[in-house]
């Protein structure tokens, strides 16, 4: 696994609010070790029997948490991250869609500073399955195993996890980087986590039209990868010039086409599937075992 | 959200940017209004781009032909674009023409200068363009340090540099995707001016930019009126050419659902996110939206709950249902509250794929045994 | 520059943070103007600190009682400072007092915040009392965990939090020296509010600050007339009691030159220092500056030439000693440009000092044997 | 010697201005390595004899400079110090007087988050006599030798340089910190820069009232400083509450005192000189042996 496992304490920005509040009871749900929230002006209150902060900076010195997952609202979440990173948090998972790109840009630009991470935004979150949850990934459709995921897409992770599941293949760690074109790990970062990741057999990637992301990883992966990495990409018909729901979901100037990432894929020695039900049939493959049921 | 040019240069202005002077007219004889004298310049304000191929600008010498050309103009359809208005100013006496742009960069994750020493032409055909990432906090030499890799001396380098900073604090200070300026022109005079403006407003920003709130729905030129619908109530609807409405939760699984459909034969008819976390109103607004299509033959409803209850999508879905009891739906709903969408579904007798290829078969099959359209009168 | 109460309150004002309403009267007849209701807090509007001790600060429960206060109140002087006008405010109920301000730390080389959960006491000697360095750029949450440290919760520490961002940002924006708020008050409906307030601008900055051009002299009430007036021409005036009028360049060896007069036995009559570079013109006015002090029976001119060229000194001294040929003087000149300045002096007679001890030891033993003041009227 | 040397490459920003003009001369005919001028808009013209660039960052790519000095108008400094730092310079001397003191603590955090050094701002600057005089020191005034130098003075510096080296005493370095209560470099970086420098046998520290920059100075001395240190403090007559020329200068809240820094320099084995000409004669005890002629 990567990232987090049992032991990262995890603080909760914006836990008291509508959806805060419900995903902090999932992830408690899920076995997630939440430390803490936090909300301004709620300092002393407790949700789901978590102590609420007034600060990261209190959260953090009462209980020693890292990582902290972000409900926020979008004009707060760059307050709410630099605030997390000031206050000494090394993981910084940032959920909220619909933050202005500049705001991130600066944020990016703080974490690399500092030498911490951010997931996200506009992303599902990360999990390490049977260990921690961290965001809104739907827990029940994980389970632990040897397939390191990691995908733009927040429900076509989902959907690809549970064929992967169905068929008898767990995930070691499942790492949702979001759907913005500005965002913070990408998969250069967390391919290498998996590769020197001896839980991690089996590497699957997914991705979307937009962008060149998808390229560099797959040289990326030809230099500096050598465990078999399974791709697929979403909007293989996507009509040119339109925006597919994510903000960086375009094809534009006859850039960011399926195509091109498919080619860079298969000419890097990226295992291609077609769609999410092939990706379990090729991991199976990779893994040349049989799968357990 | 495109702005356009006379809309971009207005923002220039306030910015501090030269631009000439400028006159917008709607009809040909409110030429008599400009304050400056001939020739003219006569600009289609159109959203698309290749408007001067097009034949989107001309110069008149006198009225008398601004008024010919106007009417003319103010006619002209570009690339589908149709002529919103034109942009009238005087013709400049240029000495050089640059290309000088702020965006963000994808790869570096940062905003950048895009400039290039050749102007007025499509910056990604251009050789020697050069892109600069911009720190953070931003500092005057950074302009300075643009304009001289440009190769530009003097006063104008001066001026450009200037114009540069404050390009770039426009770009922030407004939210910006893009603030374009091509060309940038140095004037036979050694003045600097923004001749063509282009500037995109970043759609999550506008709730934070009071002076855009409400620009939204006019500036959607380029969508169909249920594409310019769903976007205006926060869903993400592309109109394709098929027969099966697509309708999911997340981009990713939208997308990887229409390429199956694709792939086992069908025709989407359209790709219509809903987002995640899409409650019983807003999932039964999507539905809606899919439905209105003439062409849309099937329904395929793809739901993966993460942040997306079931539950919430069933009781949409049950409403939707007694609505419209003859449309033929394939519904595929997993994930969070599955179990209580079930029972809320009992009832209706509707059939559940719980796997994602045989559901697309299904959607796929029906929509080639659908020789006519299905009654869309609606029960209620 | 200090600001009195009334303005600072008027600039935070404008920034956002709350402060209670106010009428700002000097004639005890303008109470009539007062729009809340009674009782009302009067106010003298003085630079000095302690004006609570001192008594200015009244409370009236009617009009009539306003007036004969008023009257009295206006004619205050405390600690040397005259009252500019009364701020007339309504009587604030107040659940708790707080200390906040923010002003740049030597030490740390940085903006902090100055809090302390104990107000309207003398910072200085109070307890609590939090420092925390501002990191640039700033962040709103910089606020919150203030407000946090300070103990406050819930609604009431959102709103310092917001009320220290703005203060920051007005600190800022405006490049004061200080923002202070004391005290800051949680009124017992948990509102905050600006009770007392005190600014400094940055001397240095007001050429960037236009609202605050012009506003310098009207401010210069703990100075004399002729510091006040050596201050607008940018020279370092300060008057002390003695009969040496001391003018130097640069503010260390002026005070050097000044420490020496006194350990060899001399009386200072004035610290000078005409800065670094300056020319003949503004080293004349500087000579006219100390020579109008009634009490100086002998200049001492110290220069090093570094920056300031000997040479410019040595034309505003032939000028001077042709206007004011008796003044007593004892002029120590090396560094740049020495050989031209003595070439240009030799003519007059004046003895040049080269080490800094015997012209000191010089003009102490002439100050002592001035037994009356030499005539001062001008040839010219 | 410290910091600088004859081989230290130098450019000046605002070298075409009237000051930055007079004084590139100046430092040229001392014999400092001044590589470069910059003047926005003037590129490609001379400034006696020396190459003027628009930007830093041509006059480094182009020279290879190191070093700085800053002559530009003080609400361009910040500005400028930012030039001259992102271009990769790591000596910084801002000789303009008057900068808001805000710019110049912005433009400290700056310096020393990439490790760079800043001398000022309103400094005289630095000069190792014999080899290169950065700043507008008058540069006869100083010779060789083994006394390094620091001061928050400029004119006064002169003068207790003019008496050592009058008394035969050169110099290995002087450092004019500057007048500012906000700059760069202060006492202790320079400290402990003499005492690993073997060219300086004994230090003067000369200090002026306001702050308590001197207190900390006198008891970082106590514990790192082996060599020598003579210590003389201006203003010992000094008002309270008035400010004395410089904008640190100044009593406030009987806070800066004259006495509080005499009493710290002997309560922590700096040697007391109340005149500037006693510091020479307190060298030529320190160091114990016959002043040269």
């Amino acid at each position: 696994m990567i990232l987090v496992d049992k032991h990262t304490k995890v603080v909760v920005q914006g836990a008291t609010g509508k959806m805060g509040a419900a995903h902090t009871k999932r992830m408690l749900d899920y076995g997630t070790n939440i430390v803490a929230g936090v909300t301004p002006g709620k300092g002393g209150e407790k949700i789901h029997n978590v102590p609420v902060f007034d600060t990261v900076m209190e959260a953090v010195k009462t209980t020693g948490a890292t990582c902290s997952v972000i409900f926020v609202p979008p004009y707060l979440a760059l307050d709410a991250g630099y605030e997390a990173l000031d206050a000494g948090i090394s993981l910084l998972v940032l959920i909220t869609e619909g933050i202005p790109p500049q705001d991130t840009a600066k944020l990016a630009a703080a974490v690399k500073a500092k030498g911490a991470k951010l997931i996200g935004p506009n992303c599902p979150g990360i999990i390490t399955p049977g260990q921690s949850l961290i965001g809104i990934l739907p827990g029940s459709i994980f389970k632990s195993g040897p397939v390191g995921m990691v995908s733009k897409s927040g429900t076509l992770t989902y959907e690809i996890a549970l064929a992967l599941t169905e068929s008898g293949y767990g995930q070691s760690t499942c790492v949702g980087t979001g759907g913005d074109p500005i965002k913070g790990l990408d998969y250069q970062e967390v391919l290498s986590m998996f590769e020197h990741d001896p839980a991690t057999e089996v590497i699957v990637m997914i991705g979307e039209i937009g962008g060149n992301a998808e390229e560099e990883a797959a040289a990326f992966i030809k230099k500096n990868v050598k465990k078999p990495v399974i791709g697929y990409i979403a909007g293989q018909t996507a009509p040119p010039g339109k925006r597919m729901g994510h903000a960086g979901a375009i094809i534009s100037g006859g850039k960011g086409t399926a195509e091109s990432k498919l080619e860079a894929f298969k000419a890097n020695g990226v295992r291609v599937a077609m769609t999410p039900g092939e990706v379990a049939k090729q991991v199976a493959e990779a893994i040349k075992q049989p799968a357990k049921a | 959200m495109n702005l356009y040019e006379y809309e971009a240069k207005r923002i220039f202005e306030a910015g501090g940017i030269p631009v000439p002077p400028a006159v917008r007219i709607t009809k040909p004889e409110e030429l008599a209004k400009v304050h400056f004298g001939y020739p003219l310049t006569l600009k289609c304000q159109v959203m698309s781009g290749g408007r001067g191929k097009a034949g989107g600008i001309k110069f008149a010498k006198d009225l008398e032909e601004g008024k010919a050309l106007a009417k003319d103009l103010l006619q002209l359809v570009i690339k589908g674009s149709k002529t919103e208005s034109l942009l009238v100013e005087p013709m400049v006496s240029i000495a050089k023409e640059l290309y000088l742009a702020v965006t963000l960069d994808r790869e570096r994750g940062c905003p950048i200068f895009i400039a290039s020493a050749e102007g007025g032409i499509e910056i990604e055909s251009s050789h020697n363009v050069l892109t600069e990432p911009i720190p953070f906090p931003y500092h005057p030499y950074v302009g300075r340090n643009l304009a001289a890799k440009l190769g530009l001396k003097g006063a104008v380098m001066a001026k450009v540099a200037d114009l540069a900073n404050k390009l770039y604090k426009v770009f922030e200070s407004k939210d910006l995707d893009l603030a374009e300026i091509n060309p940038l022109v140095i004037t036979k005079g050694d003045d600097v001016l923004a001749l063509d403006g282009k500037i995109i407003i970043n759609d999550d920003s506008i709730g934070r930019q009071p002076a855009f709130k409400g620009w939204m729905e006019a500036h959607l030129v380029d969508m169909s009126p249920r594409e310019r619908r769903a976007k205006m109530t926060d869903l993400n609807l592309v109109e394709l050419d098929g027969n099966i409405g697509i309708l999911c939760n997340g981009a990713g699984l939208t997308m990887a659902t229409m390429d199956m459909v694709k792939a086992f034969g069908g025709q989407p008819g359209n790709f219509l996110d809903a987002g995640g976390g899409s409650d019983q109103k807003k999932t039964l607004a999507a539905l809606e939206l899919v439905n209105e299509n003439p062409a849309v033959d099937v329904i395929l409803l793809n739901i993966l709950g993460g942040i997306t209850a079931c539950d919430e999508v069933a009781g949409a879905l049950v409403e939707f249902m007694k609505k419209y009891p003859e449309r033929q739906m394939v519904v595929r709903l997993r994930g969070n509250n599955q179990d209580v969408a079930e029972k809320m579904l009992a009832a209706s007798g509707l059939k559940l794929y719980p796997d994602l290829e045989e559901a697309v078969k299904e959607a796929v099959s029906r929509s080639k045994n659908a020789t006519k359209k299905p009654a869309l009168a609606a029960k209620a």
